[in-house]
């Protein structure tokens, strides 16, 4: 099973991304198995929300809030804090929205400049489908087709073409990317 | 309209009462207008009316709270009677009655 | 089909496949989506339903009452707050035997203002005369929808039925569930029919009064045809099974329970948690198990003596306390042992309160407290020992 | 529905509300006996916990001779809304809905869901019986009871006035709504009161009926003078007899002159203890009040 923990603030799509990840993790495989929630509570645009995934090719049981995940996306690079390395897994990483070379204080941080992408495709600086992109290009968890598939049967279609453009340009940033 | 239809809808007065385990129904939803008990011992007066001065004016059946006057045919004029199984004796009917036909009399 | 859904919207579909006739609900969080989601397919026509905006909740189910009394079949959803606001129309809808289907997304209640998910809110309620159960993920809450209809409109049951859904951790969490088609749907379940209506040709009078001499037989008869709906249970979940091919396990849910030493009974979503620490468990060589109370009313009380009488120890791991005593579920459960005469050292764990995170350390630690004895009757978990009086 | 308008020898001879336990000279039982009988068989009957449910529905003595339920005592509006939607539901499009609610009913515990079902414009037809007080639990104030009247919760004792406040002025408040229609009405003016439902129910959405229903018990009068009473509360302006419709107001009944308000409060023993100051005041408020009607309410 792995772990993943976004970091967003409300109105970023953090949830929104935890769900396309889900969704398209599942319809990989018969066996596959995803659950995705967001840290509960009133949303409130701005504010710092969190969000999670677990997949297994299994049965999740398993609802409790993720403490440390292999994976944890950051959607705004301010969300970024000192205590980083509680919330990671030894072996885990973090990639990060931040057009900021000197993020990289730390092997395992990876820097990816998501809202410039977002900015040139939809006009927005929108990251969280480029961070979503980006990390399954990088890590290979799931295949771009699957996440193709799925923003196509679940994003508006005002923002669907644009945000599978973003996919596809992040997964292959990421897929690329110099380890 | 059926025969059925063209009679007169009422509650009426059971002989039985449904009590034994097997008469009570499994939910709150029962036949309605199933009536076990009669009114009639409430009543300390009863309304009598008086045909001679009665014209069928139906003040009376109009204004009974129990609804226990009825229209009657009698030798082709329009009259009232009443369900003294039901009627409790409130005295309405008299008061309302333009011909004083109906009197209030003491239960013997 | 495959579908990556919340629970809410899971159970949704479900409604939506038991082709409910008239819904009417009010708004609270976290049942919102439940209705938003009905709102959409009413809207779009995949739901031919008579949709009721209602003015409270007390009216949300008033009005399904009303609509079950002219023999239509209906649905409501709520949420804390909101139950306990119908709390009066619950036992009418029980006394009156309308097999009206409510969800309930759990909740903790006022005071403090809380809106995460505790089940304070419907255990609170057990003496209701509603059907009660505990959903454990997004595809077991759709397919109660379906049963629970199945279940409830039995003629031999005739009692309305609340569907139980962990608020945010179930009504509010994705996952896959597979959303049967219409045609299973309809072979499952049938078009409700019922003489407990209104009636042109033989008029009837419905929700009367009754005094000293009779009113104890409809009560009765209200038990009866809660103990009845066991067997109903069985029987439809077979042919659940049937149709859509998932078998469900009746009153309660054993996992590797026949030969473990120590067992967790619990109820609702967090049991999947147990499940996994019972494997982890298991593999270290430690013999526990889960006990998983699917419907805490009807009671499955010979079923938990069953699932619990070679163990040595158990926890009852529940999110509700009854103040002044222990978990509510801890009381049932220890009652059914003692009907049949089993005596084995057990402790009630209160955990999940306002929404508090039940995590994996605290799996752990519970079958260790059991394990070693050492826990206290009643903990609650997050309070630390110092805090207790003795 | 017959087009002309129904009277004592037109009206149906169906009786379908018949052996009710209620008191002798009941109005309310008088209300809902001539509406079901100007509704017909369809009609099915919504009462909630009151005077009329209590008399009417004690397994296994049932009155009601229609298809009636019991509803919870906040809920008559919420749930004629249930059955309308049920039938709706099923295709079933000739069922008049009709609910008796009383005044504690309507006005206090019921508003709630009579505004949430006028909201929706749900089709029904509201009538509240108003016997001025909560009389099935033994004459306990409600927001409709006048000022002046003496209850067992505005006792008068100690040199008290009874009840202080004014009476809810519950068809505005229903009117404001934007209702399809509401009106006024008393059981002592049987003809107004038998147009009126005639007329609610040849209309489509929600209405509503407010009828006076005097009760001997619980004003203190002869069980023989309900009707009068109802006919002089209209004489001495203290009742309208008026409608509401398409956005506005009509009078029914415009009394000539007006009878004298002590006559009328004199005959009640729930106003025994009225001053003649007091009457005054009672009197001062029903010209006020007919200075504003005379304004606002076509004639």
């Amino acid at each position: 099973m792995k772990e993943i923990l976004w970091h967003g603030r409300g109105g970023q799509g953090a949830f929104t991304a935890s769900r396309l990840l889900g969704a398209a993790f599942t319809s990989q495989s018969e066996r596959n198995y995803a659950i995705a929630f967001p840290s509960f509570g009133p949303e409130r645009r701005g504010a710092p929300v969190r969000a999670f995934n677990r997949i297994a090719d299994r049965m999740i049981g398993d609802r409790s809030v993720i403490a440390r995940a292999d994976y944890v996306l950051y959607l705004d690079q301010s969300l970024l804090t000192e205590d980083y390395e509680n919330e990671l897994k030894s072996g885990g990483l973090i990639f990060v929205n931040s057009k900021d070379e000197d993020v990289h204080r730390d092997e395992r941080i990876i820097r990816f400049d998501a809202s410039g992408l977002g900015e040139k495709i939809l006009g927005l600086p929108i990251s969280n489908t480029a961070i979503l992109g980006f990390w399954a290009g990088y890590t290979g968890e799931i295949a771009l087709d699957s996440l193709i598939s799925v923003a196509e049967n679940s994003l508006p279609s005002r923002i669907r073409a644009k945000n599978i453009e973003i996919l596809k340009q992040a997964y292959e940033s990421g897929n690329r990317y110099e380890r | 309209m059926s025969d059925e239809q063209k009679k007169t809808l009422k509650p009426s007065l059971r002989q039985t009462s449904p009590s034994s385990p097997d008469e009570i129904p499994e939910a709150t939803c029962y036949e309605g207008g199933f009536l076990t008990t009669a009114n009639a011992s409430w009543r300390t007066v009863k309304p009598v009316v008086d045909n001679e001065k009665c014209i069928g004016c139906l003040e009376c059946y109009l204004y009974c709270p129990d609804g226990c006057i009825f229209k009657k045919q009698l030798e082709k004029k329009l009259k009232v009677e009443i369900d003294y199984d039901f009627c409790k004796g409130c005295g309405i009917c008299s008061k309302v009655c333009r011909k004083c036909a109906i009197t209030m009399e003491k239960e013997s | 089909m495959r579908t990556f859904l919340s629970g809410n919207e899971a159970f949704a579909h479900g409604i939506r496949l038991s082709r409910v006739q008239v819904v009417s609900a009010y708004p609270i969080t976290p049942q919102t989506v439940v209705v938003e989601k009905l709102a959409e397919m009413h809207e779009d026509g995949s739901l031919k339903t008579e949709f009721i905006h209602v003015e409270s909740e007390h009216s949300a189910l008033s009005c399904a009452i009303g609509a079950s009394a002219t023999g239509a079949r209906t649905f409501t959803a709520t949420s804390s707050q909101g139950l306990l606001y119908m709390a009066e129309c619950l036992h009418y809808a029980a006394g009156g035997r309308f097999p009206v289907v409510m969800m309930n997304a759990n909740r903790s209640t006022a005071l403090p203002w809380n809106i995460y998910g505790d089940q304070r809110d419907s255990l609170g309620l057990l003496d209701q005369g509603w059907i009660q159960a505990y959903a454990l993920d997004a595809q077991e809450s759709l397919d109660l929808a379906l049963m629970s209809y199945r279940i409830a409109e039995d003629s031999r049951v005739m009692t309305p039925f609340m569907v139980n859904m962990d608020g945010f951790v179930l009504t509010h969490t994705y996952e896959v569930v597979d959303v049967p088609t219409q045609e299973q749907a309809d072979r499952f379940l049938p078009s409700y029919r019922t003489d407990n209506r209104f009636d042109f040709d033989n008029p009837r009078n419905l929700a009367f009064s009754v005094g000293p001499e009779q009113n104890f037989r409809f009560k009765f008869r209200e038990h009866r045809a809660m103990l009845r709906a066991k067997k109903v249970i069985e029987e439809a979940e077979r042919e659940f099974s049937d149709v859509f091919g998932r078998k469900y396990s009746g009153l309660l849910e054993e996992y590797k329970t026949s030969d473990a030493e120590y067992v967790i009974v619990t109820l609702g979503t967090v049991a999947g948690l147990v499940k996994e620490v019972v494997d982890e468990l298991r593999n270290a060589g430690i013999r526990v198990g889960l006990v998983r109370i699917r419907y805490v009313r009807p009671f499955p009380d010979v079923e938990i003596y069953e699932a619990l009488k070679n163990a040595r120890a158990f926890a009852v791991l529940e999110k509700d306390i009854s103040f002044g005593y222990e978990g509510t579920v801890y009381t049932n459960v220890k009652s059914a042992l003692y009907s049949h005469g089993l005596s084995i050292p057990s402790y009630n764990y209160v955990g999940g309160l306002g929404g508090a995170d039940i995590s994996h350390e605290d799996i752990l630690r519970i079958f260790d407290d059991i394990k070693s004895g050492s826990g206290r009757m009643v903990t609650f978990l997050g309070v630390s020992e110092d805090e207790y009086d003795e | 529905m017959n087009d002309k308008v129904l009277n004592a020898r037109t009206l149906t001879d169906d009786e379908f509300f018949y052996g009710h336990k209620a008191c002798p000279g009941c109005g309310g039982s008088l209300a809902v006996r001539i509406a079901l009988k100007v509704l017909g068989r369809r009609a099915v009957s919504v009462l909630p916990a009151g005077c009329m449910s209590a008399v009417g529905f004690n397994f296994p003595q049932l009155a009601f001779a229609n298809n009636s339920i019991i509803s919870t005592f906040a809920g008559t509006a919420s749930m004629m809304t249930g059955i309308a939607a049920g039938y709706r539901a099923q295709g079933i499009t000739d069922v008049p809905v009709v609910g008796f609610a009383g005044d504690g009913g309507t006005a206090d515990i019921g508003i709630q869901a009579l505004s949430g079902a006028i909201d929706r414009n749900d089709d029904i037809l509201y009538i509240c019986y108003d016997n001025e007080a909560y009389m099935n639990t033994g004459i306990q104030k409600s927001s409709l009871t006048p000022y002046g009247s003496s209850t067992t919760t505005t006792p008068v004792c100690g040199g008290g006035k009874g009840n202080l406040t004014d009476k809810k002025n519950l068809f505005e408040i229903v009117a404001a709504h934007g209702i399809p229609y509401a009106a006024t009405a008393t059981v002592g003016n049987m003809p107004d009161l038998i147009k009126k439902i005639q007329k609610a129910a040849g209309i489509k959405g929600t209405r509503f009926i407010h009828v006076l229903c005097p009760c001997p018990v619980g004003w203190g009068i002869k069980s023989s003078d309900t009707v009068d009473i109802a006919r002089e509360a209209v004489e001495s302006g203290l009742w309208v007899l008026a409608e509401y419709q398409n956005g506005e107001f009509f009078l029914s009944k415009k009394p000539k002159e007006f009878s004298d308000v002590k006559n009328f409060i004199k005959k009640q023993r729930r106003f025994a203890h009225l001053t003649d100051e007091d009457i005054e005041k009672i009197t001062e408020s029903r010209n006020k009040k007919w200075n504003y009607i005379n304004n606002v309410y076509n004639n």
